[in-house]
């Protein structure tokens, strides 16, 4: 027999044994799987952030198809991720809307005073661990950077001993709000643009000790707020359930702790 | 002793990552942890010794006889191997589902592992017998094994180093990797 | 507007709030003082030659770290002194005669190759003076093994020679450019017999340095010196260097019962080559060695045994393995390190392993 | 009744200066009452005690104003009669926050007394601990464990051992010495009552050899108490007050891992908190009040003070002389495990055992180096933990990575941090990785 046919035949039997081994072994042996998790956790944008509370996105995908879990649960897949899931499993899409995280407090150093020197580790949760940590205000931003770190976007940055998210790269996965020790940080409606960035409960003169820029309680935003904006004890909160465009708020706030977001930045800044 | 130099040779002076560049994908892909470095070795051991045999079969029995050996190998050992791994990987997650669950995601990585294949033509090369080929694949395999552990370990203290940032990652898994075999030259010429 | 802030703040952290006094610029120091006797020696017997490696590798070390620094955009780490060790222990580690552009070569290799791509001291796996050296001697092979005829050591040669007594006027020849440890290996690989090394002055000229080799690893007396000041300060441990020497004596006493004629007695193992200057000085380098004492027995076993597979195996490339052994036990340091951990207290077994 | 030298010393240690001659001399002198007291709900292990009184309320020295609010808590007594001004939050020692009661003292002091058991030695056990609990009684070595919890073990782990633990151990603190020099026959019945409530066949009174007098003068307590009594001299070794390391020096047994004293048949007790025990018995007197040494290099006259429970720091500076030169670092505790606090607008709570103030020339920077491997810290960990390798994994965030090298057993003694050449804030790396895993567990709990 001449060497080509020789070859040919071998290497074709070879090729036809092992798929007759395999496709034996797969018909008998096989162990199924739902092929419809392989499709929708290629549909996830494949973050692995887990602010939807799974491990993953291939496990989410398996809790959407297995357990019925929630489809709108992924953050950075946004409303379009959501209603795309929805429509292949067949299910009904829930609304859902652009949150982003914002730290509220904007006593940075310039503005809000230390207590004590800090020496140690730079982590918040440490830094609070230790005597109470140095910042003067108990509510306040420590500016240690633990929310930057857990931050799978890099959307936080620390500048002048405070915290700041980028609303344009949060994808609001939550990582940060757990991670502050102080709780400072919320999800908040991304078409939110006014807050009060301030967090002490404290009566107005003794947050006037500690920091520049600290909510005193005068109320004067409530009246201009029309009910979006509410008490919590000394500490004037946002209703984020209603609108907030009254930018009075913001000129007439003693403490100068309502701020409005600024601007995008232009391409050219 | 002719078997223990074999061994020896395999595992510390041609070692097939450190002195013969082999499965380099494999060392650099699966040395993040130890846990996942002992079930890439677990899964290398078992399927180069498995293969060890497998293509000696092959090549005794088929290719010589029909005298394709020449050119045929290559191709015929890859198909084999392959079609091994893939046989090996449904087998065991059916009869074996921790293991697999272990091994479970290297098997595939096995699958065009140069290593595999380096050992089978070695095997043919130099001619050994059934025994001996099986011995030797076993060997390798372990000699891999040994430099995934040692390179793992460093890897773990070097994940915690603090590189420039252009040397972070692989970069930084490279140069210690040439480190380490420039480390084990040492051992050059101990066994021929 | 800022509020005011007390004038002095008291300082917060966590505790403890003691500390020893110790600190990582003084153990580098103390081991340069270490160092010190070894390298007088060097003068004595290697003169300028010494001097001038000595002062190339460290300057070179420091420079290229200075260079690193900068370029990394890094604090500078000069104050620390470690690379004023690695320097001296790269220049210990070369042959009198070497060209100083290969000193300059080793030296940058091993500092911002070894060490400080990984971001400097303390993050470097293997000892930056040994990969340094290690990269010589597989890139400058030749310089790297000749050893220069100095007046003192020709005559000491020569004697070494005449104390074998079938030794061939070759052989003796050979000897003159060669380490006892290279002589050693070239009469294993030709069959010759082995130099015995047994007359008692000649004992007292490896004491002393009298012999070929490298520039700062020929005198055991000043590394013993040198030893014993480290110790004191407590700087090392008995572990490494002991289990070290001790597992060497073993196998070459042990070798020596069986095969006399074919290996060099024991205690000449341990006085050749750069063995002592390896166990006290580089195995026991703190960041590339264990941290458990038990570790460090395995670690220093496990530099002897390589050092013996290297220096007797007839077919082996290299004379002398302290340099390759050590650096092979370095890769293994973290397998050590998770192997050898200490028996958490309250518990039965040695757990706490992950 | 006999002197023993300790048949076991642990593992690991350091021995720091101890700076104890500062304060060692000076007698007990008893604070004059303050005109405030700021009296913590937080002052021991557990739940902080629930608020009983009211701002406006008056109260009179030794009555209830706080009562346990759990298993693990312990009550809180007026320190002293005056008026309730506010029930307002205060920062503690520790670093925490909690509610705290201020009362303004009067100038006519009224004593409301508990009942007292002066035939103890017939009363039944189960009676005692309940007087002990009601009377706030925590231990007062540090942690504030609450006592009654820790004389009532379950029946089937059976106390053959009661040690009574003079060791102190931390550098500079002289309370518990000058406690066994001037009070050794109130600490003998306090320890006797304990032994007598946990039927324990053995006592031994351990204390570390740099204190012969202390030695001494529980010798002379002790000397004709029935059984098998003995003082345990233990060689002068930090961390010997920690309490598994002593139960291994005193008796060779080991306290196993996730255990506790109890589980080796041991039970361990500060000789202040048997002074506290005795008072609470015999003299009807609540825990309202304790000594604390007020020392270290930047206070004018070092002393140990007897004071209210409640007295804030500035109140014991003013009665030391005030801050010599500048005080840098202020410390509620020794040196080695105590808390630097912010302010001296702190109180001081059952378990405040010292206040050192150092100066700038005394303080240890710790700026952290990278780990230079010396393993220094893994020889002189008492729990021969890694830290070394822990500090590293929990500083790349590495928890998980941390935890199978048993992170949740470091008693954060600080030896490790002490020794490193490297200065890194061990510890400080250990509470940091300890509160993540503490938090992941509380919260694996809240959702199973």
């Amino acid at each position: 027999m001449d060497p080509i046919t020789t070859s040919t035949l071998c290497i074709g039997g070879i090729g036809l044994a092992s798929a007759a081994a395999l496709a034996v072994a797969e018909k008998y042996l096989s162990v199924p799987q739902d092929p419809r998790i392989g499709k929708v956790t290629e549909m996830l944008p494949g973050a692995n952030c887990g602010g939807c509370g799974y491990a993953g996105c291939a496990d989410y995908a398996r809790a959407i198809v297995a357990d019925n879990a929630e489809c709108n649960l992924c953050a950075p897949g946004g409303p379009a991720c959501a209603q795309a899931i929805a429509a292949f499993l067949g299910r009904a899409a829930a609304a859902m809307e652009r949150r982003v995280a914002i730290v509220l407090c904007c006593g940075d150093d310039t503005e809000a005073l230390r207590r004590a020197a800090y020496n140690g580790i730079a982590d918040c949760a440490a830094a609070q661990a230790t005597a109470g940590g140095d910042k003067g205000c108990a509510y306040g931003c420590l500016g240690y950077g633990s929310c930057a770190r857990v931050c799978p976007v890099n959307a936080i940055r620390i500048a002048n001993g405070i915290a700041k998210v980028d609303k344009a790269l949060c994808i609001a996965c939550g990582k940060c709000v757990a991670a502050c020790p102080r709780k400072l940080i919320k999800l908040v409606p991304a078409a939110a643009e006014i807050h009060v960035l301030c967090s002490s409960k404290d009566k107005g003169p003794a947050v006037k000790k500690v920091c520049g820029t600290g909510c005193i309680g005068c109320r004067i935003c409530t009246k201009l707020a029309d009910g979006a904006i509410t008490m919590d004890g000394f500490l004037a909160v946002v209703d984020y359930a209603k609108p907030l465009t009254n930018e009075e708020t913001v000129a007439k706030c003693p403490g100068h702790c309502i701020r409005k977001d600024a601007p995008p930045p232009t391409p050219n800044s | 002793m002719e078997y223990l130099l074999l061994i020896i040779s395999a595992i510390l002076v041609n070692n097939f990552v450190l002195s013969r560049f082999l499965g380099i994908c494999p060392f650099l892909g699966v040395s993040k942890k130890i846990s996942t470095a002992l079930g890439m070795s677990g899964a290398v051991v078992f399927v180069i010794t498995i293969a060890s045999a497998v293509t000696w079969c092959l090549q005794t029995y088929l290719l010589v006889p029909l005298g394709l050996d020449k050119f045929l190998q290559t191709l015929s050992f890859i198909l084999v191997i392959a079609a091994l791994v893939q046989l090996i990987d449904i087998v065991m997650k059916r009869f074996a589902p921790p293991l697999h669950a272990a091994l479970g995601i290297f098997l595939p990585l096995i699958t065009t592992n140069c290593a595999v294949l380096g050992v089978a033509v070695l095997n043919m090369k130099e001619g050994y017998g059934f025994f001996k080929s099986v011995l030797f694949g076993f060997a390798a395999a372990l000699g891999f094994a040994l430099a995934l552990l040692i390179f793992t370990g460093l890897r773990e203290k070097i994940e915690r180093a603090a590189p420039p940032r252009c040397f972070k990652g692989v970069a930084i898994s490279l140069v210690t990797a040439g480190l380490l075999s420039l480390a084990f030259m040492g051992f050059s010429g101990l066994v021929k | 507007m800022k509020p005011e802030a007390p004038s002095d703040l008291l300082v917060i952290s966590s505790s403890p709030h003691a500390h020893c006094g110790e600190s990582v610029t003084r153990i580098m120091l103390d081991v340069v003082i270490a160092l010190m006797p070894a390298f007088a020696m060097s003068l004595w017997l290697f003169q300028w030659q010494a001097l001038r490696l000595a002062a190339v590798c460290v300057a070179a070390c420091l420079l290229t770290e200075w260079l690193c620094r900068r370029a990394m955009r890094r604090a500078s780490s000069l104050s620390d002194g470690s690379a004023v060790i690695t320097g001296l222990l790269l220049a210990f580690n070369l042959p009198p005669a070497l060209p100083t552009w290969m000193a300059v070569a080793g030296s940058v290799f091993a500092i911002a190759v070894a060490k400080q791509v990984f971001g400097g001291l303390g993050y470097n796996p293997f000892n930056p003076a040994l990969a340094g050296r290690a990269f010589m001697l597989i890139s400058f092979t030749g310089a790297m093994t000749t050893w220069s005829r100095s007046p003192w050591i020709q005559k000491v040669a020569y004697a070494a020679g005449s104390a074998t007594t079938q030794a061939t006027e070759v052989a003796v020849d050979a000897m003159t450019a060669a380490t006892p440890l290279g002589f050693a290996k070239e009469a294993l690989k030709a069959g010759a017999p082995m130099p015995l090394f047994s007359d008692l002055a000649l004992l007292k000229d490896f004491f002393l340095g009298n012999v070929n080799g490298c520039i700062g690893e020929t005198s055991a007396a000043a590394l013993l010196l040198g030893a014993a000041y480290l110790l004191i300060r407590r700087v090392i441990t008995w572990h490494i260097p002991v289990a070290y020497l001790a597992t060497v004596f073993a196998y070459a006493a042990i070798l020596h019962l069986v095969a006399p004629g074919t290996s060099l007695p024991p205690h000449v193992h341990l006085l050749s080559g750069g063995l002592l200057l390896g166990a006290f000085f580089m195995a026991t380098d703190m960041v590339t060695s264990p941290l458990t004492r038990r570790g460090m027995l395995v670690f220093g076993v496990g530099c002897g045994v390589i050092t013996m597979l290297i220096r007797t195996v007839k077919t082996g490339a290299y004379p002398e393995g302290v340099s390759f052994a050590i650096l092979i036990m370095n890769a293994f340091t973290p397998l050590i390190n998770r192997a050898t951990r200490n028996r958490v207290f309250g518990t039965k077994k040695e757990c706490a392993r992950s | 009744m006999a002197t023993i030298p300790s048949p076991h010393t642990f593992r690991g240690g350091i021995h720091p200066a101890y700076n104890k001659a500062l304060a060692a001399a000076a007698p007990i002198r008893e604070l004059p009452l303050p005109a405030r007291l700021t009296v913590p709900m937080s002052q021991h292990l557990g739940a902080p005690a629930k608020p009983v009184v009211k701002a406006g309320d008056t109260v009179a020295g030794g009555q209830l104003v706080a009562e346990a609010a759990g298993f693990i808590s312990a009550p809180v007594h007026a320190p002293a009669a005056g008026k309730v001004v506010a029930i307002e939050e205060t920062l503690t020692a520790s670093g925490r926050a909690c509610a705290a009661v201020v009362i303004e003292t009067a100038p006519e002091q009224v004593w409301q007394p508990l009942p007292t058991f002066p035939e103890w030695r017939f009363t039944d056990a189960k009676q005692l601990i309940e007087h002990i609990g009601a009377a706030g009684v925590v231990g007062m070595g540090g942690a504030g464990f609450p006592t009654r919890v820790k004389l009532s073990p379950p029946s089937d782990k059976p106390i053959d051992t009661v040690i009574l633990n003079g060791a102190e151990c931390e550098p500079y603190l002289t309370s518990d010495h000058r406690m066994m020099l001037e009070h050794a026959a109130e600490i003998r019945i306090g320890a006797e009552i304990i032994r007598h409530i946990l039927g324990a066949r053995s006592l031994r009174i351990a204390i570390e050899d740099n204190k012969p007098d202390a030695i001494a003068a529980m010798e002379k307590a002790f000397q004709d108490t029935d059984g098998d009594v003995a003082v345990t001299v233990l060689r002068t070794s930090y961390p010997q007050g920690s309490e598994k390391q002593q139960i291994f020096s005193v008796t060779g047994r080991e306290v196993p891992r996730g255990g506790l004293p109890m589980d080796v048949g041991c039970v361990v007790e500060n000789v202040s908190t048997a002074f506290a025990v005795f008072d609470a018995v015999v003299n009807g007197r609540p825990l309202v009040r304790r000594v604390i040494t007020v020392t270290g290099d930047a206070i004018a006259q070092p002393a140990n003070l007897l004071a209210p429970c409640g007295t804030l720091y500035s109140d014991l500076v003013a009665a030391c002389g005030g801050v010599a030169g500048q005080a840098a670092k202020v410390i509620s505790g020794g040196p080695m495990m105590g808390f630097a606090v912010s302010s001296l607008a702190v109180p001081t709570g059952k378990t405040a055992s010292g206040l050192l103030l150092l100066s700038p020339k005394k303080i240890s920077d710790f700026s952290s180096q990278a780990c230079i491997a010396c393993g220094r810290c893994v020889d002189a960990c008492p729990m021969r933990l890694s830290p070394a390798e822990l500090s590293q994994c929990i500083e790349a965030d590495d928890i998980d990575g941390a935890e199978p090298l048993a992170l949740m057993d470091c008693i954060e003694c600080g030896s490790c941090a002490f020794v490193c050449p490297a200065r890194r804030p061990l510890v400080h790396h250990m509470r940091r990785g300890k509160a993540v895993v503490m938090a992941r567990r509380a919260a694996a709990k809240k959702t199973p």
